[in-house]
């Protein structure tokens, strides 16, 4: 009862509004790190009070608040018990932590033990400083391409593959598992499973240069349909153009610098250096998660990305207005 | 302090002023910079088989070194033990004399062992810019270059300082240590050659 | 040992003072090589580095302080963080706790007259010293480091750091390895051949155990980051491919070797705490340390097992789980050593008399704080538990708890117990009491604040976060703390100065500790010792008998000490130590010319190496005859 | 035991002494760096064995050094202190050291050894 509340207690001390907290799992590999860490914790917990306790009980027992030089202590039978208290103490040490290293090592096997048949399977390349998904798939037409907005299907296995562009990264959604570097020559992969509906943050978790700091990703746990229906809809191409407005935006889209570095399938954009933006209307998100995808922001962030990104690959676009009030109405339409 | 009227002491007046041998300060200081260099040798053998593993052929699309001068070099090298020993053998005496010859003799050899060692590095078959394999081999080679070089400046310091009147007391224990010195060069020069001419043919 | 009436001391003192004198002046300042001289020297420099260091961690918590904070951009904060934790690391900790310290109380306390090697010792200082003004004239520049005090490749490589930001780290890094090499070169040589007659291994004082023991594990890691330093440096200027995956390089191998040094670096920085602790605790206990030789064979083992855990910073990278989880044991294994340690000092409390000055206030500091560092590491060395809170804030708490709480607590007890003997003056209490309440209170608001935001998901090295992420609140407390922590240290330096002209004469032995340090003036002779001391037990002063011999018979006329043997302290010769020289300066400039011409052309190892050569031969080049022969023999 | 006496007159420290100290990190080095060398070889050859006979023999090292280290230590004469002058308090020392040392690396070599217990070397 008591330790109940005490735990609900400390998580709340811990605790964040709901998608990025390492102690609030929304699948099994994030659960049982948690349980781990609570165990490890009332362990630690205990031996921080016994050892604080036998340091207090050792100052008070003989304290000589003189400061006269005293003479020395010769105590031979104090030295004899105390050789036993301090073998005992060493002893249950040791028991203690081989407890820990037997737990940890189970869980390990545990958070690591998930596998399937036929996994959704998602190819995670860090660059800097957005994160490019790729569904692979046998055939060409079949892999959706997409950046910093994941989608997976609640309480089914996927596996991840990593791999990087340029620095090392790390993968980390504190909610969902433990982070995973992404190293360029290295190609990984580990399995995650979420088992509740919702949207959860991630971030990138190693130093890779001046925007470490906006390099976030999510991912959005949703049912099976809700899923599949996602899916359907980003194999698609892009969407036509269907007024004058988005064509207008369309043709700003493909004579100014965007389809130097972007994607935009359907059309003659096909740079793969910055995110593909088929279906970025679709995305809550822009810029890996440091802006909200609204017309206001995306025209700001379009003008000058070094605004709220400084040191960001994307050049400032000077565009005049109307320019650039079509082409965000254009990329907004883009679902 | 306390009266040194009637105490009772520890006279080593009669103890020698240099030692030989372990009890040397300087022998103790070598040989922990031995270790120190020993260590680096270590980390980059290790970092040389590490990057193998990284790679599917080795020599990663080139032919291994060429052997021939690495061979005649680890003759030379074991044959350059005789005056080093020699010089050790020497030291505690105070022979000038003696001691000139020996230092003088390992000199000759170093420089030998060195120009052999520049043909050894023309005959590699990489560059150390071309890829992993290339940059550890010229590491392993060029840090052991180096131990060369900086033993031949000993050697010839000391064999410049045996024609003065100053080789005595403590110079003569350097000699010996110099001696020891050269022997790590020459077991490092050994188990570098079994790495680059040797791994790169069998492994 | 004979029976003799040894020389009156009054004729003796003015000679030997004359013999060991080092020059005064200007030039006299840069030809010291006197132990005493480059100890403070090691000490100051590495304290103005930390308080440098520590102007950066209060900007970086001033950026955080709230979201989207612009107080400084993005490359400038990296370079700052980047800079402060080199600095905190390389140009503090390591120079504070292991040379400083070391320096200046190794030869003391095995009672002889000067380190071994000292003009080696002081080439070091003005080594380190240079390698210092480099990396901050870098950031002073506005081209600091910036990838990191562990600069990752490729991140900190030709392609991602182009110019020469982490060149400067990369030899900075070589300075501050040379320099702490060849101080444990003289302080593992001072130990094992300049200890006192009767100080045999059984009897070593534990600061000597532990101070052998960095030195050694100095000896083995340092030559790690050597090597890993000059393969990036060589990637970024003379085009070698360590590092490139696309022609067979590899990144982790990078990480492989900075962390082989990386962590034992850690406990050669925590050693000297407990180094600290097993000292002062027994003399505010009033008895022995409980527990010699188990307290000696957890400092060995430390250093040993210290060497097998690096792996445990690279969990989530990737590796077999298997291999990673070898690393969890021996982590978990080197726990019970401090453990022992702990319960020692425990135990050594306990059955003493504890009088609760400065020193022991800042002992109780450590235990609390060095105990929750410890405890989670316990969490960091578990794979799974590691991989939600590695590169997080949580670890960035971990490790301020281990190094604040294992070397800068240590360093504060360290200095209360020491600057009388350095100074000569006592330090005022009031004020040491208003400085530690104020620093450890600071410190864990300010780092304790830091576990809860890692849980909470905010990695370490951003320069900003966003509200969203409800950091705020957090962050704020955790910056509140630093004003605390600050003025803690601004009392403790007004404390010093005041104490240093007006505090209370020390005499020798103000707090009746047992070690031979307090046996001569405060502060010492240039000589140290008038007569060289013999040693009746742990705590030479303590056990001394009523009679106990000294030394006699080593020539006043000549810097001469008394060498012994490493094992039972048996005298085996005498040996003359060199005087004061400028040439360990030159040495040290010529050096650094090479090191720095080195980072902007190959060639400058090349045309660099000439000076070098020559000031070395300058340096070793006999000085003349003995005044009288010298008898070599076979010992 | 008539070396131990003979050395130890001498100020010097029997070999077996010396192995008392030495055995226990040589093991533990040894069981981490092959362990970790070996895993990914015994997980492609299939052979898992290799990594427990690692422990056994690295065990079994540690463990010989514990016996050197009690059979010193009970053929030390009983006069010999921890904290005196003589070598043979210091050879005393030397044991206790060696005693402990050896015991703690056997119980880091067996934790080393649970992870090969519970995972297998392809995980």
């Amino acid at each position: 009862m008591t330790l109940a509340r005490l735990h609900s207690g400390l998580a709340l001390l811990a605790q964040f509004t709901g998608e990025h907290n390492s102690l609030h799992p929304a699948g099994p590999q994030a659960s049982g790190i948690e349980w781990l860490y609570w165990v490890v914790f009332w362990i630690t917990f205990a031996a921080f009070v016994l050892v604080v306790a036998g340091f207090t009980r050792a100052a008070v027992r003989n304290r000589s608040s003189t400061s006269e030089m005293l003479p020395l202590v010769r105590d031979l039978e104090g030295d004899r018990r105390a050789s036993w208290a301090v073998g005992t103490a060493v002893f249950i040490t040791v028991l203690t932590l081989f407890a820990v290293l037997f737990m940890s090592i189970i869980t390990g096997k545990k958070v690591e033990g998930l596998t399937s048949k036929n996994p959704v399977t998602i190819q995670i390349t860090g660059h800097q400083w957005w994160w490019e998904a790729v569904y692979p798939n046998t055939q060409a037409d079949q892999t959706i391409t997409t950046a910093n907005e994941i989608h997976v299907p609640v309480g089914k296995p996927v596996v991840i593959l990593t791999n990087s562009a340029d620095v090392i990264h790390s993968f980390w959604a504190p909610s969902v598992h433990g982070k995973r570097d992404l190293l360029p020559g290295y190609s990984s992969a580990f399995w995650i499973q979420i088992d509740k509906p919702g949207t959860y943050a991630g971030r990138c978790a190693e130093f890779c240069g001046l925007q470490h700091a906006h390099m976030g990703f999510s991912i959005v746990a949703e049912d099976q349909d809700t899923f599949q229906r996602w899916e359907a809809q980003q194999l698609k191409p892009a969407v036509e153009p269907n007024s004058s407005e988005t064509v207008r935006g369309r043709q700003v889209f493909l004579t100014h610098a965007c389809v130097m570095c972007h994607t935009i399938r359907g059309t003659d954009a096909g740079s793969r250096m910055g995110p593909d933006l088929t279906h970025v209307g679709s995305r809550r998100m822009i810029a890996a998660e440091t802006l909200p995808n609204t017309p206001g922001a995306l025209a700001a962030w379009i003008i000058d990305p070094q605004r709220s990104k400084p040191g960001n690959k994307m050049a400032p676009n000077l565009l005049n207005p109307g320019d650039l009030g079509a082409l965000v109405t254009y990329l907004g339409t883009l679902q | 302090m306390k009266q040194a009227g009637e105490r009772p002491v520890l006279d080593v007046s009669g103890l020698p002023s240099v030692a030989f041998g372990r009890s040397n300060t300087s022998w103790l200081g070598n040989v922990f910079y031995m270790l120190i260099e020993g260590t680096m040798f270590a980390l980059l053998f290790a970092s040389y088989f590490y990057l193998r593993t990284r790679s599917s052929s080795w020599p990663p699309f080139q032919s291994p070194p060429y052997a021939v001068y690495g061979i005649a070099n680890a003759l030379l090298f074991a044959f350059s033990l005789i005056p080093a020993r020699l010089a050790q053998r020497v030291a505690p005496s105070g022979d000038r004399q003696k001691i000139r010859l020996a230092l003088l003799g390992l000199g000759a050899f170093a420089v030998a062992n060195l120009v052999l060692r520049g043909f050894e590095l023309t005959s590699l078959n990489c560059r150390w810019y071309e890829n992993a394999y290339g940059s550890i081999l010229w590491s392993l080679v060029g840090l052991h270059t180096g131990h060369l070089i900086t033993e031949l400046v000993e050697t010839m310091s000391l064999a410049g300082v045996s024609f003065t009147r100053s080789m005595e007391g403590t110079r003569l224990a350097d000699v010996a240590i110099n001696s020891d010195y050269w022997y790590f060069v020459v077991v490092t020069a050994f188990l570098m050659d079994v790495i680059v001419y040797g791994t790169t043919r069998f492994l | 040992m004979s029976q003799q009436v040894a020389v009156p001391e009054s004729t003796r003192e003015p000679i030997l003072a004359r013999t060991w004198r080092q020059p005064g002046g200007f030039w006299g300042w840069f030809q010291n090589v006197h132990h005493t001289a480059i100890g403070v020297r090691f000490m100051v420099t590495a304290f103005i580095f930390f308080l440098l260091g520590g102007v950066l961690a209060a900007i970086m918590r001033w950026q955080l302080a709230t979201p989207e904070h612009g107080v400084i951009g993005p490359d400038l904060y990296n370079q700052i963080f980047t800079v402060h934790g080199s600095t905190m690391i390389f140009l503090f900790a390591v120079p504070m706790m292991f040379q400083g310290f070391g320096v200046y109380l190794v030869p003391l306390i095995c009672g002889t007259r000067n380190i071994a090697f000292p003009r080696l010792n002081a080439f070091s200082y003005y080594v380190y010293l240079v390698g210092g003004l480099l990396l901050w004239a870098g950031l002073l520049l506005r081209t600091g480091a910036d990838a990191g005090w562990f600069a990752y490749v490729p991140l900190s490589g030709p392609e991602f750091t182009p110019g020469k930001r982490s060149d400067f780290w990369a030899q900075m890094i070589t300075f501050t390895e040379v320099s702490a090499l060849g101080v444990a070169v003289s302080i593992a040589t001072t130990i094992l051949r300049y200890r006192a007659p009767g100080m045999t291994l059984n009897r070593m004082p534990l600061i000597l155990w532990e101070k052998l023991v960095i030195s050694m594990a100095v000896i083995f890691a340092m030559p790690a980051v050597m090597v890993v330093s000059y393969m990036l440096l060589m990637d970024r200027t003379i085009n070698t491919q360590f590092f490139n995956p696309a022609v067979g390089g590899d990144v982790l191998l990078y990480q492989h070797l900075f962390w082989f040094f990386g962590h034992p670096e850690v406990y050669i920085i925590f050693l000297p705490g407990t180094a600290i602790a097993s000292t002062v605790i027994p003399v505010f206990c009033r008895r022995h340390i409980f527990g010699y030789v188990p307290i000696v064979t957890s400092v060995v083992a430390t250093g040993i097992l210290g060497f097998g855990v690096w792996v445990h910073h690279m969990f989530a990278t990737g590796l077999p789980q298997m291999s990673e989880s070898f690393f969890t044991a021996a982590t978990l294994m080197i726990v019970i050593p401090t453990a022992v340690q702990f319960y020692c000092w425990m135990a050594t409390i306990w059955h003493g008399r504890l009088q609760l000055m400065l020193p022991m206030l800042w002992m109780f500091g450590f235990f609390f704080v060095f105990l929750i560092g410890g405890l989670s590491g316990v969490m960091l060395a578990s794979v799974p538990l590691n991989w939600q809170v590695h590169d997080t804030f949580f670890v960035v708490a971990h490790f301020h708890y281990v190094l604040i709480g294992g070397a800068l607590f240590p360093m504060f007890a360290g200095l209360y117990f020491w600057i009388p003997k350095i100074t000569g003056r006592m330090m005022n209490t009031l004020l040491g009491k208003v400085h530690f309440w104020l620093f450890f209170a600071g410190f864990n608001i300010t780092f304790f604040t830091m576990h809860f935001l890692g849980l909470r998901g905010m990695p370490r090295r951003v320069y900003t976060y966003g509200p969203e992420m409800h950091w705020e609140g957090l962050n704020l407390l955790a910056s509140s703390g630093v004003l605390l922590m600050a003025t803690g240290v601004i009392v403790f330096i007004v404390n010093f100065f005041h104490s240093k002209s007006r505090g209370r004469l020390a005499g020798p032995n103000p707090w009746g500790a047992g070690s031979l340090e307090w046996a001569v003036s405060s502060p010492p002779p240039a000589y140290n010792f008038l007569e060289l001391p013999t040693v009746n037990g742990r705590e030479p002063l303590w056990d001394a008998l009523p009679n106990q011999p000294v030394v006699t018979g080593l020539r006043d006329d000549i810097p001469e000490v008394l060498v012994t043997n490493s094992l039972d302290s048996e005298p085996q010769h005498r040996d003359e130590l060199p005087p004061a020289s400028i040439w360990p300066f030159l040495a040290a400039i010529a050096v650094s010319v090479a090191f720095i011409w080195s980072i902007f052309s190959p060639w400058g190892v090349a045309y660099g190496a000439i000076p070098v050569a020559a000031t070395l031969l300058g340096w070793l080049w006999p000085r003349g005859h003995s005044p009288s022969p010298r008898v070599p023999e076979e010992v | 035991m008539p070396e131990l006496d003979k050395t130890v007159r001498r100020g010097g420290a029997p070999v077996f002494i010396w192995w008392a100290l030495a055995s226990g990190p040589l093991a533990w080095t040894f069981d981490l760096g092959l362990s970790y060398a070996l895993t990914q070889h015994s997980c492609s050859t299939g052979h898992y064995y290799l990594l427990h006979v690692i422990t056994v023999v690295c065990a079994g090292i540690a463990l010989s050094g514990l016996a050197c280290a009690w059979s010193a230590h009970t053929s030390l004469p009983p006069e010999a202190t921890e904290q005196g002058r003589r070598p043979l308090d210091r050879t005393y020392f030397q044991v206790l050291f060696g005693l402990v040392f050896s015991l703690a690396f056997v119980v880091a070599i067996i934790a080393e050894a649970v992870p090969r217990w519970i995972l297998s070397p392809c995980d």
